[in-house]
């Protein structure tokens, strides 16, 4: 199989990282559940977290010396982190915006409007 | 530790003490216990610490000098605590001059300031709850009901005690010119203490104002001082170079001339100004000119140069010492201050305001000319003539003690105008004892009566058997009671030492030989009016019957000081046997260089002989005054007895007899209506013609230039409304109109803000790759 | 190493080898969770049985009924498989195999004796932690998709029953990860080598107490009782477990059970020593592979055991534990988690912190950080030795 | 000869691909958490597979803890009907679908842009076995000490200066802050009426 015996390369991981973003901001534009939109951010969020786990590996690159090494491993880990205040902040504002509207659905939320 | 650096901590922390007890009452002064009584607790705790500490290091100071007969002067302690800035050559500095003088002066303020801490406990708990003012009238007609201010008297004690201290331990005039303001302050604070009272704010304001009149005086003098010695240090100073900077005292007697009086080089170069500025014009440089100056000083000074400022700065110093003493002609304000409570009138009287004015004048002695010295005795001796015959008509208790201070206080004056330095500090200390003394014991009257009145009075001796009889000590010590040529009361020993003074100096001086025989009336006159009031006030029958049965011992309280002043009033005086230790021994240590031999007719320059005050000691002066005192005293006592004591002649026949002697008096000879005459009318005439001239020139212009305003205003705001705003309204528009085309674009729709924003990133990136000619594309 | 063995020795292709000791290791650890399930199914029958003063079963098998959980096994494979007409099929479907893949999952990273591990983790502890709490999703959407009042109740308490207890369980295994120094759980197992005082749980009476407070929350997190209200068979006629029955139900209590004695292997490997008994029997005896390869693999058998016997017992006090206790309410649950855990866990914390780094030498040797950087570590040698960028 | 590391990495990118669209594609909010935990748990994979062992440990202890909370959140706050889903029109659709898909193909022309990162260099032999010890170098990285850049030239470099300790602490205080903040936001308040809710007046402002 010359397909499994090639070496997988950076730009594999970057194209995974791509789709996932890609993926999340299509889920945040169509979804009119909040959480669903919720998953959307966390959606785009790993795709950029897994770019920076793949520029941090230097064994993927032909220029290794420009890995970024751990400083990679700990904004991925930054990312997480804030991911999840993000979520929890945006979980409070669900649930208060679930109290003031009685629903979920993002496209009644609309009072600010022009 | 050594004493420089021992005694200079010590009196800081006796200073400060009282300070810190004043910021905690300011701010936490109500909510000390129940009406603020803790207050109380805390001032007399603080300085109760002071005293301790005082005396501790006046204990050190005589471990490391112990006094002897012969004791010589011992060179001050002198420095800075903490320097707040320098301009050039100029220090203001935070400083200490700290002689056998200050030390003393330390614990006779703080011990009399005790005493009446303690004492003011007892005499203001009235404050503590609501106070009845019958003075007084409020706003519904009745009389005025306050809260109690209890916290606030204690308050302006331990500022008062703060001030005070901070004068006395001072190493520099503009650090004594502060802390003499802060005394004046105080005492405006607790003169005015009951505000409501329109006499009391009065009275007030009549003592600020009067003591301004010889504070300017004084500003004169440390100007002309400071212009002519560069300094305002009293003491010697290491300088920045290690260099010893010379302070006042050193420049007006440098040890070059053996302490003798000589016209610093200051005052000659200030004095021959223009002369000096010839010279500079003639000399090819600076440098030149200096030496040729430095030649010509010697000269100068010979030619007079520089004398006449010297005796104006001396003279300047003592009109601040004039106001603050009450010293005539500026004494109207000292009896008008009896509108404060007692204890204030016992402190100011005692330890703390007017002794600031003679302390002073002992401080600044080496800095005065002989002329100026006599100026100090006339101006001693008229004072001390003039209050005690005010005090002989006086009926007020408390105005009569107020006379009485006036006049003792024209004694020190007095004697140190003569050359009796000793004897006028001498005399501060023991008169602070026992003119504290009684003040305490008429406060304790007029707080069992409640009248000041004594033709209200009478009897009471044996209702206050303890204030009588210590009241009596105070009055036998005030008239000098003692037997003579051996031992007596304190104010035996100094008023002995100030008449034997005026009796050596008018031995040398004939033609001021009558300032010897005002002064020795002015004893008679003294126990006259002592024991007149304390025959009105105690013995006989009770005029007043409602106030006779009112009247009631004072707490022990107030008993106590009264008890410890009346010891000290004994005892002040006396020298330790055996170890000839006394006060006088303690001042004569302190005494300032070159002043031991007075002004010998060679080193006078004006020729005025003032004798050294050793040669008054000697016993053929002595045996004489001390009779002669005596014999004074007590006429003026037997005299007394006769008129109030055992009734023998008729005091209202003498008032006849004297009919325009008596009606002198009783206006004190005319001198607030003398005054309102010469100042205060013309001030209130100025006033009303410049009153006039506001509202008929100055207001009249300033309407004028406003209606010009509103012209101009009017032009301004047809521009503005039909240019300026119709410009910025167009503009508004134009973004009201903007905003609505651009309103839609906000649909509140999140979803559409999120294909918004990907768009949106995209159409930049795409931007940016065509710019960048396709960079992103692989 | 068995992979290159085969390789080389017998020429097989490498994804063959590899693959096939995968599948062993795989088929062995699915062997011993199974026995595990099938054992303690019937121990529990037999402790509740002699707690309440029964028999429990006596008749199948013999004397003690030991082929109890056998029966028990053909009875649900043989009963019919219900779905709801409501229910959300797929997720109803899948919800048994997420539980018991998750607790699978675990004995991936859980060494058995010393170096006896299916796939040695440098993070191990985080992994089985991360992993353990996959188990509720299983319940969780089984609940849900049963569309049941019963099941959602059920499924929505253990959700916040294990998202609660998540925190101070996590602060209770970092205590003792703290005072290792490292992630690794076969490196914890083996530096507590020796006596049994060497035990992470007699290090210092911080840690002997917060061993106690994780025996309570892997009661709560496994939703064993007094914990599990989840099922709470009074209330919610059987929790999230109402609709299921037959295959996938008993595929729920094996996951149960291969959770329970997961965790208790953790507790053992954290806190009482792993695969060290009290006594160190194989270096008396000389079981070393310093001697022997035989006998330190003999070594490492007697380790296995011992470890096995001390997750055995952890079991056997969570079910002394259950049938002892009555069932808490929902807010004594979270009570108990919130008011109580959390705060003495975080104290425990504290105090373990205090105790290492104020203390001069603890009990065990101290290989924190920063003791490490100091003895000069493997990744302080140049890269370049070893093979990474110059 | 077979590349381990290409056949996991395949094995989980499409894992996570395929559950990313399906999250995408689903309308029930419990199967999108279920997906969206797939796609979160294949990524972790992805993390082991480029030895960074520490951060797929906690990718998959913070998300499994997270999404389980989406979940049910997702169901308390949906399950007035058994299976809720909100429908959008198709021009919503397409609409989404153009820019989610222009952004792809942004990404993806960025992402093979450059030569360097479509040659692997040593990932022909396993490389996880050698670099996958990140955990303690983490650790003294977030405690301020680099022990990956020991060999740094610069000195102020080497010496803690670019350690995570700062960051860290920051990141501490914001979590606790949003701990805070999120239970303020969520504290429990009179549940108004649904009429009162949505009033009129405020839609036709």
């Amino acid at each position: 199989m010359p397909l499994l015996n090639q070496p997988v390369s950076l730009s594999h991981y970057l194209l995974v990282g791509a789709i996932l973003f890609a993926c999340g901001i299509v889920c945040m534009a169509t979804k009119r559940n909040a959480i669903g939109v919720l998953m959307g951010v966390e959606l785009v969020l790993n795709g950029a977290a897994v770019n920076f786990v793949a520029f941090s590996a230097p064994f993927l690159r032909g220029d290794a010396e420009l890995a970024l090494g751990l400083d990679g491993h700990l904004m991925t880990l930054f990312v997480i982190v804030l991911a999840a205040a993000e979520a929890a902040v945006a979980l409070a504002i669900a649930l208060c915006y679930y109290n003031t509207h009685a629903t979920i659905d993002v496209d009644q939320g609309d009072e600010l409007r022009g | 530790m050594e004493l420089a650096r021992l005694l200079p901590l010590l009196l800081l922390s006796a200073w400060l003490l009282p300070l810190g007890s004043f910021a905690a009452i300011v701010f936490a002064g109500p909510r000390m216990g129940r009406g603020g009584r803790k207050a109380a607790y805390l001032a007399t705790g603080a300085i109760g610490a002071a005293l301790v500490l005082s005396l501790a290091a006046l204990g050190a100071w005589l471990w490391h000098h112990p006094l002897a007969a012969d004791s010589q002067a011992v060179a001050p302690l002198s420095g800075d605590w903490y320097t707040l800035a320098e301009f050039g050559k100029l220090r203001l500095a935070i400083g200490y001059y700290i002689d056998a003088l200050t030390l003393g002066m330390f614990v006779m303020v703080t011990l009399i300031s005790t005493c009446i801490h303690v004492y003011s406990i007892g005499y203001m708990r009235e404050e503590l709850g609501e106070v009845t003012d019958p003075l007084v009238r409020g706003s519904d007609g009745g009389p005025l009901v306050r809260p109690g201010r209890f916290p606030r008297f204690f308050q302006y004690l331990s500022l008062f005690c703060f001030s005070m201290l901070g004068l006395v331990v001072a190493g520099n005039i503009a650090m004594v010119f502060v802390f003499w303001e802060l005394v004046g302050i105080c005492s405006y604070l607790l003169i005015g203490f009951y505000i409501e009272r329109r006499s009391a704010s009065t009275a007030a304001n009549k003592a600020f104002l009067v003591n301004r009149v010889g504070d300017f005086g004084m500003i004169v003098g440390i100007m002309i001082l400071l212009g002519g010695l560069g300094t305002f240090a009293f003491g010697d100073h290491l300088g920045a170079e290690g260099k010893v900077e010379p302070g006042i005292f050193s420049q007006v007697r440098p040890a070059s001339a053996e302490h003798g009086l000589v016209v610093p080089d200051g005052l000659v170069r200030m004095a021959a100004a223009d002369r000096l500025a010839a010279v500079y014009a003639s000399m090819p440089s600076a440098d030149a000119a200096e030496e040729e100056i430095a030649r010509q000083i010697p000269q100068l000074r010979r030619a007079g140069y520089g004398y006449g400022l010297l005796i104006l700065a001396g003279l300047g110093i003592f009109c601040g010492c004039v106001g603050k003493s009450a010293q005539f002609p500026l004494h109207v304000w000292l009896p008008d201050a009896m509108e404060g409570p007692t204890p204030v009138s016992a402190l100011i009287h005692a330890a703390t305001m007017v002794a600031a004015g003679v302390y002073l004048v002992g401080r600044f002695y080496p800095v005065f000319a002989p002329e100026v010295l006599l100026v100090i005795a006339v101006t001693g001796c008229i004072t001390l003539f003039l209050a005690a015959t005010i005090a002989i008509a006086a009926t007020d208790i408390k105005r009569v003690l107020a006379y009485s201070t006036v006049s003792q206080l024209g004694y020190m004056m007095f004697s140190l105008g003569l050359g009796g330095w000793a004897a006028g500090l001498f005399h501060l200390f023991t008169h602070a004892c026992f003119k504290a003394l009684l003040f305490l014991c008429s406060g304790s009257v007029i707080h069992a009566c409640h009248t000041n009145e004594m033709t209200e009075m009478g009897g009471l001796r044996k209702k206050m058997p303890w204030t009588a009889g210590t009241m009596l000590v105070g009055c036998l010590a005030i008239s000098g009671a003692g037997i003579p040529l051996l031992i007596g009361l304190s104010g035996y020993h100094s008023k002995d030492a100030i008449l034997a003074q005026a009796f050596s100096f008018a031995r040398h001086a004939p033609a001021h030989a009558w300032l010897f025989y005002v002064a020795a009336a002015g004893a008679a006159l003294t126990a006259f009016y002592m024991f007149r009031l304390w025959f009105m006030t105690f013995s006989g029958k009770p005029r007043v019957e409602q106030v006779y049965d009112h009247a009631h011992e004072s707490p022990a309280v107030m008993i106590v000081p009264l008890v410890i002043l009346a010891v000290l009033a004994i005892s002040a005086g006396w020298t330790l046997p055996g170890v000839d230790w006394g006060l006088p021994e303690l001042l004569e240590q302190a005494r300032p260089l070159g002043t031991a031999e007075g002004f010998p007719e060679a080193r006078t320059i004006a020729g005025l002989v003032v004798p050294a005050e050793h040669h008054s000691h000697a016993p053929a002066v002595h045996k004489i005054v001390s009779l002669a005192a005596f014999a004074a005293a007590l006429a003026g006592f037997l005299i007394a007895a006769a008129f109030y004591g055992l009734r023998l002649l008729s005091a209202a026949a003498a008032r006849r007899w004297f009919a325009p002697v008596h009606w002198l008096l009783v206006h004190k000879w005319f001198f607030d209506e003398l005054y309102d005459a010469l100042f205060v009318k013309p001030a209130l005439f100025l006033a009303r013609q410049a009153a006039e001239i506001d509202r008929g020139v100055i207001d009249w212009a300033a309407d004028g230039s406003a209606r010009l305003c509103l012209r101009i205003a009017r032009i301004d705001d047809w521009i503005d409304r039909w240019i300026v705003d119709r410009f910025i309204n167009g503009l508004g528009r134009w973004t009201w109109r903007l905003g609505l085309a651009l309103r839609p674009l906000q649909s509140g729709q999140l979803r559409q803000y999120v294909v918004m924003i990907a768009v949106s990133t995209v159409t930049i990136f795409v931007l940016i790759s065509i710019y960048r000619n396709y960079a992103f594309l692989p | 190493m068995i992979a290159e063995y085969l390789t080389t020795r017998f020429g097989l292709p490498e994804w063959l080898a590899c693959g096939g000791v995968a599948l062993v290791q795989c088929l062995i650890l699915l062997g011993i969770m199974m026995f595990a399930a099938a054992l303690f199914t019937w121990m529990e029958r037999k402790v509740a049985g002699r707690i309440q003063d029964r028999l429990g079963p006596t008749r199948v098998g013999g004397r003690f009924g030991w082929l109890q959980s056998v029966a028990d096994g053909v009875k649900l494979l043989a009963k019919e498989d219900l779905i709801p007409g409501e229910a959300d099929g797929l997720l109803f479907r899948l919800a048994p195999y997420v539980s018991f893949c998750a607790a699978f999952c675990v004995y991936l990273a859980l060494p058995f004796s010393n170096g006896w591990v299916a796939q040695h983790l440098n993070v191990g502890v985080f992994f089985i932690v991360a992993i353990a709490g996959l188990e509720v999703f299983g319940v969780i959407l089984g609940g849900y998709s049963s569309a049941s009042k019963w099941s959602l109740y059920g499924a929505m308490r253990e959700a916040a029953q294990v998202v609660s207890y998540e925190v101070p369980l996590g602060l209770c295994v970092v205590i003792p990860v703290m005072v290792a120094g490292t992630l690794d759980l076969v490196a914890i197992g083996n530096m507590q080598r020796g006596w049994g005082v060497n035990w992470l749980v007699f290090h210092n009476p911080f840690l002997f107490i917060t061993f106690f407070i994780y025996a309570l929350c892997t009661l709560a997190s496994t939703n064993r009782a007094p914990f599990d209200l989840a099922e709470a068979e009074s209330e919610l006629v059987a929790g999230f477990l109402t609709e299921y029955s037959g295959f996938r139900w008993s595929v729920f209590f094996m996951a149960e059970y291969g959770s329970m004695y997961a965790m208790s292997g953790l507790g053992a490997i954290l806190f009482l020593g792993g695969w060290h008994g009290p006594i160190p029997l194989a270096e008396m005896l000389g079981l070393s592979y310093a001697n022997h390869a035989v006998l330190g693999w003999l070594g490492d058998l007697l380790g296995a055991g011992n470890f096995l016997c001390k997750a055995f017992l952890g079991v056997a006090a969570m079910m002394w534990l259950r049938w002892t206790l009555p069932r808490l309410r929902i807010d004594q649950v979270m009570t108990t988690c919130l008011k109580y855990c959390v705060p003495l866990a975080a104290a425990m914390f504290v105090g373990t912190m205090l105790w290492t780094y104020a203390l001069p030498g603890g009990l065990l040797p101290r290989s924190t950080p920063l003791g490490a950087v100091a003895e000069a570590p493997p990744w302080t040698a140049p890269r370049a030795a070893r093979g990474e960028r110059p | 000869m077979i590349n381990w590391h290409t056949c996991f990495f395949l094995l989980f990118a499409t894992i996570t691909c395929a559950f990313a669209v399906a999250v995408v594609v689903s309308a029930n909010v419990v199967r999108m958490a279920v997906c969206l935990i797939a796609s979160l748990a294949a990524v972790s994979g992805l993390y082991f597979l480029a030895a960074a062992d520490f951060v797929a440990a906690m990718q998959l202890m913070i998300y499994v803890g997270g999404t389980l909370v989406l979940l049910v959140f997702g169901v308390m706050l949906t399950a007035r009907g058994p299976f809720v889903s909100m429908k959008i029109t198709p021009a919503n659709w397409l609409m989404a679908g153009l820019a989610g898909g222009a952004l792809l193909i942004l990404l993806l022309c960025a992402a093979t842009s450059v030569d360097a990162w479509k040659t692997a260099a040593v990932a022909a032999s396993a490389p996880a076995a050698e670099g996958g010890h990140t955990v303690a170098p983490i650790g003294m990285a977030l405690l301020g000490i680099r022990v990956d850049a020991l060999e740094q030239a610069n000195p102020a470099l080497r010496g803690g200066i670019a350690g995570y300790l700062l960051p860290f602490e920051i990141v501490s205080v914001h979590l606790l802050v949003v701990l805070v903040g999120a239970a303020h936001l969520a504290r429990a308040r009179r549940r108004r009426r649904p009429a009162e809710a949505v009033p009129d007046a405020s839609r036709s402002a």
